[in-house]
């Protein structure tokens, strides 16, 4: 039988995994593309409101919709890389900034237009409700389904950036656009479908917060602050460095409240003003 | 610079004489309401409550026709409020003011409404105070005090709780239920075991509720603001093994609104709550404004809802009873005789306090049919604002 | 610029960078106009020179010296609470309150500038970021003090100079955020032609030379970002002063962003950007939302969009560039 | 061995020694710089020249060892306070003021030298002698004439007069250039030279250079860096003479 703070410590794991998912492409196109997309966490709405448009009114499966969800991110975002985002590469950081948070507005009014302002409801299956009993802990099915999604992410993610060709595509693209061009890689492609990567991965963040933390048309902005503080103090462009960020917010989040719920509001923000004072690049960053 | 100032003093006293006049016709109602923002859906809700009224009741009364103008704050911004209301007066001649999704808002509107005169409708916002900033404000929703002191009152007598732990949001609302709670259920001999405020921003309530499980309690009483947080909470709750059948845990009813109370499912069986409106209400008032809440918006009304309905049924009778008169005394005076069948049951407007004196229901989450809904088990009746 | 020529000196050169130019003479006559033409939109006026003067503050740190800060309303609500709490426990005449309120976001502004000046670029913008949601946290658990998200009550400012009553019109709201933001405003122009405002610009365009020249740039920082919480601080007090109300959306995250974004629109680096940028943003939010007051979101982002799309560098930045344009065809 | 024999020499490190991990980039650099010397430092690329100024001026921390700035200890010294005790350098990729125009940035390097680059509340046009100062220096350098354009307009080699400028406007004592004609054509590289080699006698210089002839032309002394530590030094002559300097370096140059 363990003591009861590991069952809140195996909820802040899976709140950490949670907002890992949600924030790891913003890493890579932040980190790898120096693009700073505020309107990452729109994004991930519109893979929210598609999970639950087609599980609210087109019955499919919660599990299937998950693909869709990422898919929808995945493509949006490629659209809109190549109106815009393309356009502002080699613009300041200010110019990213305003692009996207005009973005961002408009995600939040659009949702507000299609889908109502309320509160959108979400039935996970059968499976994934109630909790399994282990060793005296109670652990919610749903929270273990997030871990096991996260950990497939990240192996994913390592895997795919670090041992294939386009792994390899896309770090000779950052390094050194000429260079790569030379080479005979299509950088255009090789930086669009890293972004749709990103993007997409945001989107199956958003599918899978609904049944943790909601959704409705603020999404865009209630999170963003949650997903910068997890890229940088993870560091920009580490995959390890977002998974451990992460962890570290939610535990300490979620411990903090258990200990000293006086300080509940100010720990993570603490946490990551003392990170950054410590290590300015983040945990596993490279600058 | 002062020459300015004088010249425009000069042309603005030319240009508003004749305004009182020039509104004959109409009665001009400016609603300020968090339109944008977080607590969008708050200020939809209430807005769905005005139209319904005007569709079902007509846009004429008294011989006037009705004007509504929205005005968005975003938020919880008593500056833009202030602004607003000095906007609808001044430049929209706005002869009410109402509305307000967010106490800071009522209270930023609250000095122009007692400077200028005009009847200020509360559609919404709870904190107790707001009232007693203007003598031209009525409130249409309910007090939080008004609801906690009577669940808290209600659980030590006729609940027959002993020892209650409180988990409320910190901030105004929350720290007020905390306060009315605790008073009401220690005066009713109850016992207060301990107590924690969780951050307003909170999307997970595993620790809070973990440390209320480590102590115990036979019960437990919760106030978080509606959105995502209810349904978070509530899923803490089954998580941590806690079920509402085996403790007590009481709140008010944002807590266990539609939303949560649809994600919940199941595991919202035999939450309790005390609260002054449900659409599962049963009454003929209801029946229909349900029905009709529904074929208009293809939704379920709620708390804010009826707030918007009877505050547009506050000032059609008022106006009716004024006769047409649209200066914040008479309307004022009109309102505090005024008395009706709410869909939320008889209501009346008490006349020291300028709020709603209305009926408390006690709810438990029950499955009715295929259908888990709040069921009315008990009621306070003639409850006053606090 | 200009071309040089035998009669210019290097002297009278940077002599003529800081005079006035016909623009801004028009800029500041149109000011007044709304006491004339718009007398129903003087409590919007009123709250857009607020505004106008937060962006130009932010400007002075994120222009000039390239600090990026995404918690600059820790200031704006420093001031915006201690001038509400001045004229509730101490007394409601106002300059002393934007005096009061000015030296205490001041102080603060010193305090973490020590924190500020050592990190930039990304660390910096979350650091500041992280900074503004702990201040707004504190605001919120000291509700003792500031009333919490109810707001603080009680604020009571007296008429300035003990005759103009702060009336529903927005008169005299108006006159005196116009008369501070022109005030604050000369003294941010006569810093921007400063030695100090060289070398302002000088850590924006070169970090890593400041050095080389023997410039202490953590120094230039810290008393640009003091300079910055001052100005802030005053315009908290003049929100708090105009409407008798202070509240936690004063010293929020929104707060931060929006000025940012009405800054960046406008054009950072350009005394005034931020002056444009808030008026257009403030009048377009107006104008849209009383159109939609649920949708205006769209429409802002749709200009957003637009003026990156068309007028790189904000709206000050694009016209620049094309009036150069034309000059030299 | 030195041209100025005795006296405090303006610049000097002992044992001065840098490494990140095991790669060593400054081994136990002993260094002297008498007043008013013209010093060169040659070697080949990666044999830790640009990383010996760096330490010098503060920009790297070294491991061990101390530099001297007139006998002074300045080891523990920021970069900047360093430059106002004397000690200036420039940079051997532009590293300018890109948005300034000449006028200004050598302004900003006068004013920051006369301690009045804080005032706030001043215009800096009031400020004459420092601004007649700055156009001196920038007519000295022949950028006279093009001390109102921004400085990213200018022609490249103009840049690196500028760079020049910037760190005369320090009034230094000992002046570090590193590579000062990088990236120039071979016919105006002569015209940064000559510029170099009018400047003031109580300058201490030492220049770090590829060009062996300019090498030859303008150096009183040569250093001869190699693998992070000071291979040999000695006149130009003996250094020509040196068949161990032909072989690392100047046998070097023809692969690299």
């Amino acid at each position: 039988m363990l003591p009861p703070i590991f069952g809140v410590l195996f909820d802040g794991i899976a709140y950490g995994m949670l907002l890992f998912v949600l924030s790891v492409g913003l890493s890579v196109t932040l980190g790898l593309m120096n693009f700073v997309n505020l309107a990452h966490c729109a994004f991930a709405m519109i893979g929210g409101y598609v999970t639950v448009t087609l599980v609210n009114q087109f019955g499919w499966p919660f599990l299937a919709t998950l693909p869709a969800a990422f898919a929808a991110a995945a493509v949006t975002s490629v659209v809109l890389e190549r109106l815009l985002y393309r356009r502002l590469y080699r613009a300041s950081d200010l110019d990213q900034v305003l692009l996207t948070i005009g973005l961002a507005f408009i995600s939040v009014s659009v949702a507000a237009y299609i889908f109502g302002t309320v509160q959108q409801p979400i039935s996970t299956p059968e499976a994934l409700r109630g909790s399994v009993q282990f060793l005296g802990l109670n652990l919610g099915k749903y929270r273990l389904f997030l871990i096991g999604v996260a950990l497939v992410v990240t192996l994913a993610l390592v895997i795919g950036l670090e041992y294939t060709r386009f792994g390899a595509q896309v770090r000779a693209s950052v390094d050194n656009q000429r260079m790569a061009r030379g080479l005979g890689i299509d950088v255009d492609w090789t930086f669009a479908s890293t972004f749709a990567l990103g993007s997409g991965l945001a989107g199956l963040g958003g599918a899978l917060a609904i049944e943790i933390v909601g959704l409705d048309p603020n999404f865009s902005f209630t999170y963003l602050v949650y997903v910068l503080i997890v890229v940088s103090v993870g560091g920009l462009g580490s995959i390890a460095g977002s998974f451990a960020a992460a962890m570290l917010i939610g535990i300490s989040d979620i411990a903090g409240k258990y200990y000293v719920p006086e300080l509940g509001a100010f720990l993570i923000y603490l946490v990551m003003v003392v990170v950054l004072m410590w290590k300015p690049a983040g945990l596993f960053g490279k600058r | 610079m002062k020459h300015m100032m004088y010249a425009g003093t000069a042309m603005l006293a030319a240009a508003l004489l004749p305004g009182a006049a020039q509104a004959q016709g109409t009665v001009k109602i400016g609603v300020i309401s968090a339109y944008s923002g977080q607590f969008a859906d708050t200020a939809t809700q209430i807005d769905n409550g005005i139209k319904l009224y005007m569709k079902q009741h007509g846009d004429t009364v008294a011989g006037k026709k009705i004007e509504i103008i929205r005005k968005d704050t975003g938020g919880p911004n008593p500056d833009v409020a202030k602004r607003l209301a000095q906007e609808l007066v001044v430049r929209d001649q706005a002869d009410i003011l109402a509305g307000f999704t967010l106490t800071p808002e009522a209270l930023g509107a609250a000095s122009v409404s007692e400077e200028a005169k005009k009847l200020m409708v509360v559609m919404n916002a709870a904190t107790g105070i707001i009232t007693s900033r203007s003598p031209y404000i009525v409130r249409t929703s309910f007090t939080v005090g008004q609801v906690a002191d009577t669940l808290g009152k209600w659980a030590a007598t006729k609940g027959g709780a002993k020892k209650v732990y409180t988990m409320v949001s910190d901030f105004g609302p929350g720290i007020d239920a905390e306060k009315f709670f605790q008073n009401a259920f220690k005066s009713a001999g109850g016992e207060i075991a301990g107590s924690v405020r969780m951050p307003v921003a909170n999307p997970d309530f595993s620790a809070f509720v973990q440390r209320a499980k480590d102590l115990n309690p036979e019960s437990i009483f919760v106030f978080v603001p509606g959105g995502a947080q209810p349904a978070a909470l509530g899923k803490a709750f089954a998580e941590r093994g806690m079920d509402p059948k085996k403790i007590n845990i009481l709140s008010t009813g944002e807590p266990v609104d539609e939303t949560a109370v649809k994600a919940l499912g199941e595991l919202a069986l035999g939450r309790i709550s005390g609260w002054h409106y449900d659409y599962n209400l049963k009454n003929k008032a209801n029946a229909e404004f349900v029905k009709a809440f529904n074929a208009e918006f293809k939704r379920n009304p709620d708390f804010f809802a009826v707030g918007g309905y009877d505050g547009m049924h506050l000032i059609y009778e008022a106006l009716k009873k004024s006769g047409g008169k649209t200066d914040g005394d008479s309307l004022l005076a009109a309102s505090k005789e005024l008395k009706w069948d709410s869909p939320r049951g008889p209501v009346s407007i008490d006349p020291a306090t300028r709020e709603m004196i209305q009926t408390i229901y006690i709810r438990k989450v029950e499955k009715v049919g295929s259908e888990i809904v709040n069921v009315e088990f008990d009621k306070v009746e003639n409850v006053k604002g606090m | 610029m200009a071309q040089p020529t035998t009669t210019v000196t290097p002297q009278s050169y940077l002599l003529a960078r800081g005079r006035w130019h016909p623009l801004e003479i028009v800029f500041w006559l149109a000011t007044l106009l709304p006491f004339v033409l718009f007398p129903n939109y003087l409590s919007l006026a009123s709250q857009i020179a607020i505004t106008a003067l937060f962006a130009l503050s932010l400007d002075l740190i994120l222009g000039y010296a390239g600090i990026v800060s995404l918690g600059h309303a820790a200031f704006f609500g420093i001031g915006a609470y201690s001038a509400g709490l001045f004229s509730k426990y101490v007394w409601g005449e106002p300059f002393s309150g934007l005096l009061v309120a000015a030296a205490l976001a001041g102080l603060l502004g010193y305090g973490t500038s020590f924190i500020i000046s050592r990190f930039r670029h990304l660390p910096l913008i979350m650091i500041t970021l992280g900074l503004g949601l702990l201040a707004h946290e504190v605001a919120n658990s000291a509700h003792w003090l500031t009333g919490g998200s109810d707001g603080l009550q009680g604020v009571r400012t007296q008429p300035i100079f003990g005759v103009f009553r702060f009336d529903l019109y927005g008169q005299t709201a108006y006159a005196y955020s116009l008369g501070v933001l022109f005030i604050v405003f000369l003294c941010a122009r006569r810093l921007i032609n400063s030695p100090f405002g060289l070398a302002l610009r000088g850590i924006r365009e070169n970090w890593n030379r400041m050095p080389a020249i023997g410039a202490d740039s953590r120094a230039h920082i810290r008393k640009a970002y003091t300079i910055a919480a001052i100005i802030a601080g005053i315009c908290g007090a003049l929100l708090t002063q105009t409407t008798n109300s202070a509240s936690l959306e004063s010293i929020s995250f929104q707060r931060s962003a929006d000025v940012l974004v009405m800054l960046v629109l406008g054009g950072a680096g350009r005394l005034y950007g931020g002056l444009v940028g808030a008026a257009i943003f403030m009048i377009a939010r107006d104008q849209f939302s009383g159109i939609a007051p649920q949708f205006w979101y769209f429409w802002i982002g749709v200009l957003l969009v637009a003026v990156v799309m068309f007028l790189p560098n904000g709206i000050l930045g694009g016209l620049a560039k094309i009036t150069a344009r034309w000059r030299r065809p | 061995m030195t041209t100025h024999s005795g006296g405090t020499p303006a610049l000097s490190t002992r044992h001065l020694s840098k490494s990140f991990g095991s790669l060593v980039v400054a081994r136990d650099i002993e260094l002297n710089l008498p007043v008013g010397a013209r010093y060169a430092l040659i070697g080949p690329n990666g044999a830790g020249k640009t990383t010996l100024i760096n330490l010098m001026t503060g920009m790297q921390t070294p491991n061990a060892g101390q530099i001297l700035l007139g006998g002074e200890d300045i080891t523990a010294l920021e970069p900047q306070h360093r430059v106002r005790r004397g000690l200036a350098r420039t940079f051997q990729i532009n590293t300018l003021f890109a948005g300034l125009n000449p006028l200004e940035a050598v302004t900003l390097a006068v004013a920051e030298r006369r301690g009045f680059a804080g005032k706030f509340w001043q215009n800096i046009a009031d400020e004459k002698d420092a601004i007649e100062e700055a156009y001196e220096i920038l007519v000295k350098l022949r950028l006279g004439d093009v001390c109102y354009q921004t400085t990213r307009e200018l022609p490249y080699g103009r840049q690196r007069l500028l760079e020049i400028a910037l760190a005369l406007a320090t009034k230094p004592k000992v002046l570090l250039l590193d590579e000062p004609a990088a990236g120039v054509p071979q016919d105006e590289s002569g015209d940064i030279f000559e510029v170099v080699a009018g400047l003031s006698d109580d300058l201490t210089l030492l220049f770090i250079e590829h060009d062996m002839h300019v090498v030859f032309r303008f150096a009183s002394h040569i250093i001869v860096m190699v693998g992070g530590a000071v291979f040999t030094e000695g006149s130009p002559a003996e250094i020509a003479a040196d068949p161990g300097v032909r072989e690392v370096y100047l046998g070097k140059r023809h692969h690299g």
